[in-house]
């Protein structure tokens, strides 16, 4: 079988599993649970983005990868801190 | 206010790593899409950690927010003293290094463009975290 | 009242133990160059090139770095022996054995909670364990690699007077006692971490 | 032919993380589905990556570094939304609780 | 949040992804594309994206600086005074 066509194949299987975890950030019965949803998603969204490096031949894409990766931290750590305030921004 | 010690130790442990990629980023900017601004937002990124992490005030005795300012006031007028100096020699941000090395003056563009976003958004979160922040 | 007087003693001594080890500090050339010895390997590896001139680059790029930085990743190293020793003891040695470790402990792990979706044989619960550790970085990488162990979870870190207990969620409580508990969540990781971290 | 095995391996665990957390009762379950399958998922897709891909020996360490990145990460980060969500006031569904001993 | 306007929100989002996944991604052929095709290599920037964002568009990019320049000006004169 051709490399690129596993590839792509296995970028397709990670966009379904994301498509279910949707399920989890629109319906999640609590906050946290919308924000592990989210979290997942972006770390799907970091290994897609190295797969596509590969099979485009264009590695400058690990570097947006990173960056994505790093935001992605960020965002994570903000959130949780809102949760240890009681949900309360003040 | 601080968050728990696994959190403060692993960010700490993280920023040196983020700030030499975005040395990275800056230097060899040219070669990607994006450049400079990518670069300034992974700088700022790493110091927010900190911030997030370690509170607002004991980040504030390290990185002062005078010098802040001045590196963003000191970045943002090198990025028009580069643009004028192309005029000496045919237009504005005429690329007058571009037989030194590859790129010529996208590179200082591209490291000016970087310090001044980074600390840029550094500066709008001291501001702002002062209001939000208790301690 | 005897009794009390001896357990006295042993936490006094474990405090000044632990803030003599706080006081001292490695001389600052060395942690600098520590942490361009991190730091240098990392732009090589990140920038992709191995051309003098990209190697000029990077190594003023992270001399001044690291000139800035330097007490970042250099806090809790052990201040006796020469800089060059530990470096490549932690580089060569010490680094890798916990890398591939860790690595066989992530697969095991995942493993295990496929099998615990599949078959939903779970009975969660949070216990109080202890550690020997006592500097910060220490318990950070050892509480992230609970984290990464099969079926735990760190909830939180507590210091009290030079003791440090670690309160963990467990996906399949199998005991209750905190030494039973602890063997079991830690492992050999500890063992591994005390010769690095103090 | 090891990197075929991992990649495969990678995508089942994935997919199984995701079930987890559809799956498991409450948010410090969940976290362990999302923390593990996550990480190890990834980490063995970036691997045989590595294996998989005809570049310079410096790009194939390049995939090593954001699985590091990727590793040192995702642990902090679920911690810290598990201790936000003990004090945001999530009561976990456990058969015993220390820290609510300890921490009345 | 009710049950509808989640699922309002659902069928909003997957219509968003069929329409950026319809468009029309190939090169187009006319107005300045051509031209800076056909003539970046002589900027020396090994990037079409950075050669026309970093050196064509120079002054864009100068714009955009003095832009986040004004805007933490405007955060400073705001927010920055002593707080009550």
């Amino acid at each position: 079988m051709n490399e690129g066509t596993l590839l792509t194949g296995a970028v397709m299987v990670l966009t379904l599993t994301s498509l279910l975890l949707t399920y989890r950030v629109l319906f999640g019965p609590t906050t946290p649970d919308r924000i592990v949803g989210v979290n997942t998603i972006t770390t799907k969204a970091v290994v897609m983005l190295a797969i596509f490096a590969v099979v485009r031949g264009e590695y400058y894409l690990l570097d947006l990868a990173i960056v994505l990766l790093m935001v992605n931290s960020v965002g994570g750590l903000i959130f949780a801190k809102y949760l240890e305030r009681g949900g309360a921004i003040d | 206010m601080k968050m728990s010690l696994v959190v403060r130790t692993t960010t700490k442990l993280m920023s040196p790593f983020l700030v030499a990629y975005a040395a990275y980023l800056m230097i060899y900017g040219q070669m990607s899409p994006g450049g400079g601004f990518q670069a300034g937002v992974i700088l700022a990124v790493s110091v927010v950690l900190l911030i997030v992490s370690h509170g607002y005030r004991s980040v504030k005795k390290r990185f002062k927010m005078r010098e802040v300012g001045a590196i963003e006031g000191v970045s943002a007028l090198g990025l028009v003293l580069l643009g004028l100096a192309g005029m000496l020699f045919g237009g504005f941000f005429y690329n007058f290094l571009k037989g030194w090395w590859s790129g010529g003056t996208v590179v200082l563009f591209n490291i000016g463009v970087g310090l001044k976003v980074g600390a840029a958004f550094v500066l709008v979160f001291y501001v702002m975290l002062r209001w939000v922040e208790s301690d | 009242m005897h009794f009390y007087l001896k357990e006295h003693l042993e936490e006094m001594r474990r405090r000044v133990l632990y803030e003599q080890y706080r006081a001292q500090k490695i001389p600052v050339w060395e942690r600098i160059a520590l942490t361009w010895g991190v730091l240098f390997p990392f732009w090589l590896i990140v920038s992709g090139s191995t051309a003098p001139g990209n190697l000029v680059i990077g190594a003023i790029t992270t001399l001044i770095i690291s000139s800035f930085m330097r007490d970042m990743l250099t806090k809790d190293i052990r201040p006796k022996g020469s800089v060059l020793q530990k470096g490549l003891y932690f580089l060569l040695i010490y680094a890798p054995q916990l890398a591939i470790i860790m690595m066989f402990r992530i697969l095991e792990s995942s493993v295990k909670v496929a099998r615990n979706v599949i078959f939903m044989d779970i009975n969660p619960g949070i216990v109080k364990i202890e550690t020997d550790l006592n500097s910060d970085t220490g318990i950070a990488v050892l509480a992230n690699s609970i984290t990464l162990t099969p079926g735990t979870l760190t909830l939180d870190v507590k210091r009290k007077l030079g003791e440090t207990y670690l309160y963990v969620h467990w996906i399949d409580v199998e005991t209750l006692n905190r030494e039973d508990a602890g063997e079991k969540i830690k492992g050999d990781i500890e063992e591994w971490l005390k010769k690095i971290f103090w | 032919m090891i990197e075929y095995l991992l990649l495969a391996f990678g995508e089942a665990i994935m997919v199984l993380g995701a079930l987890g957390i559809l799956r498991f009762p409450d948010v410090y379950t969940r976290l362990h589905a999302a923390t593990k399958c996550d990480t190890g998922g990834a980490m063995s897709i970036l691997i045989a990556l590595a294996l998989m891909t005809s570049a310079p020996v410096l790009i194939k360490l390049k995939f090593l570094v954001l699985a590091f990145l990727i590793a040192l990460i995702n642990p902090m980060v679920s911690h810290a939304i598990a201790r936000g969500a003990y004090k945001y006031g999530i009561k976990p569904k456990v058969v015993v609780d220390m820290y609510a001993w300890d921490n009345p | 949040m009710g049950l509808r306007e989640r699922i309002a929100a659902v069928i909003i989002a997957l219509a968003l992804a069929l329409l950026l996944l319809q468009l029309d991604y190939s090169r187009s052929g006319f107005g300045s594309y051509s031209y800076y095709v056909s003539n970046w290599r002589d900027v020396g920037v090994p990037n079409l994206v950075t050669a026309i964002v970093a050196d064509w568009r120079a002054y864009d990019s100068l714009g955009e600086a003095t832009l986040l320049f004004t805007a933490v000006t405007g955060v400073y004169l705001l927010l920055g005074g002593k707080k009550k």
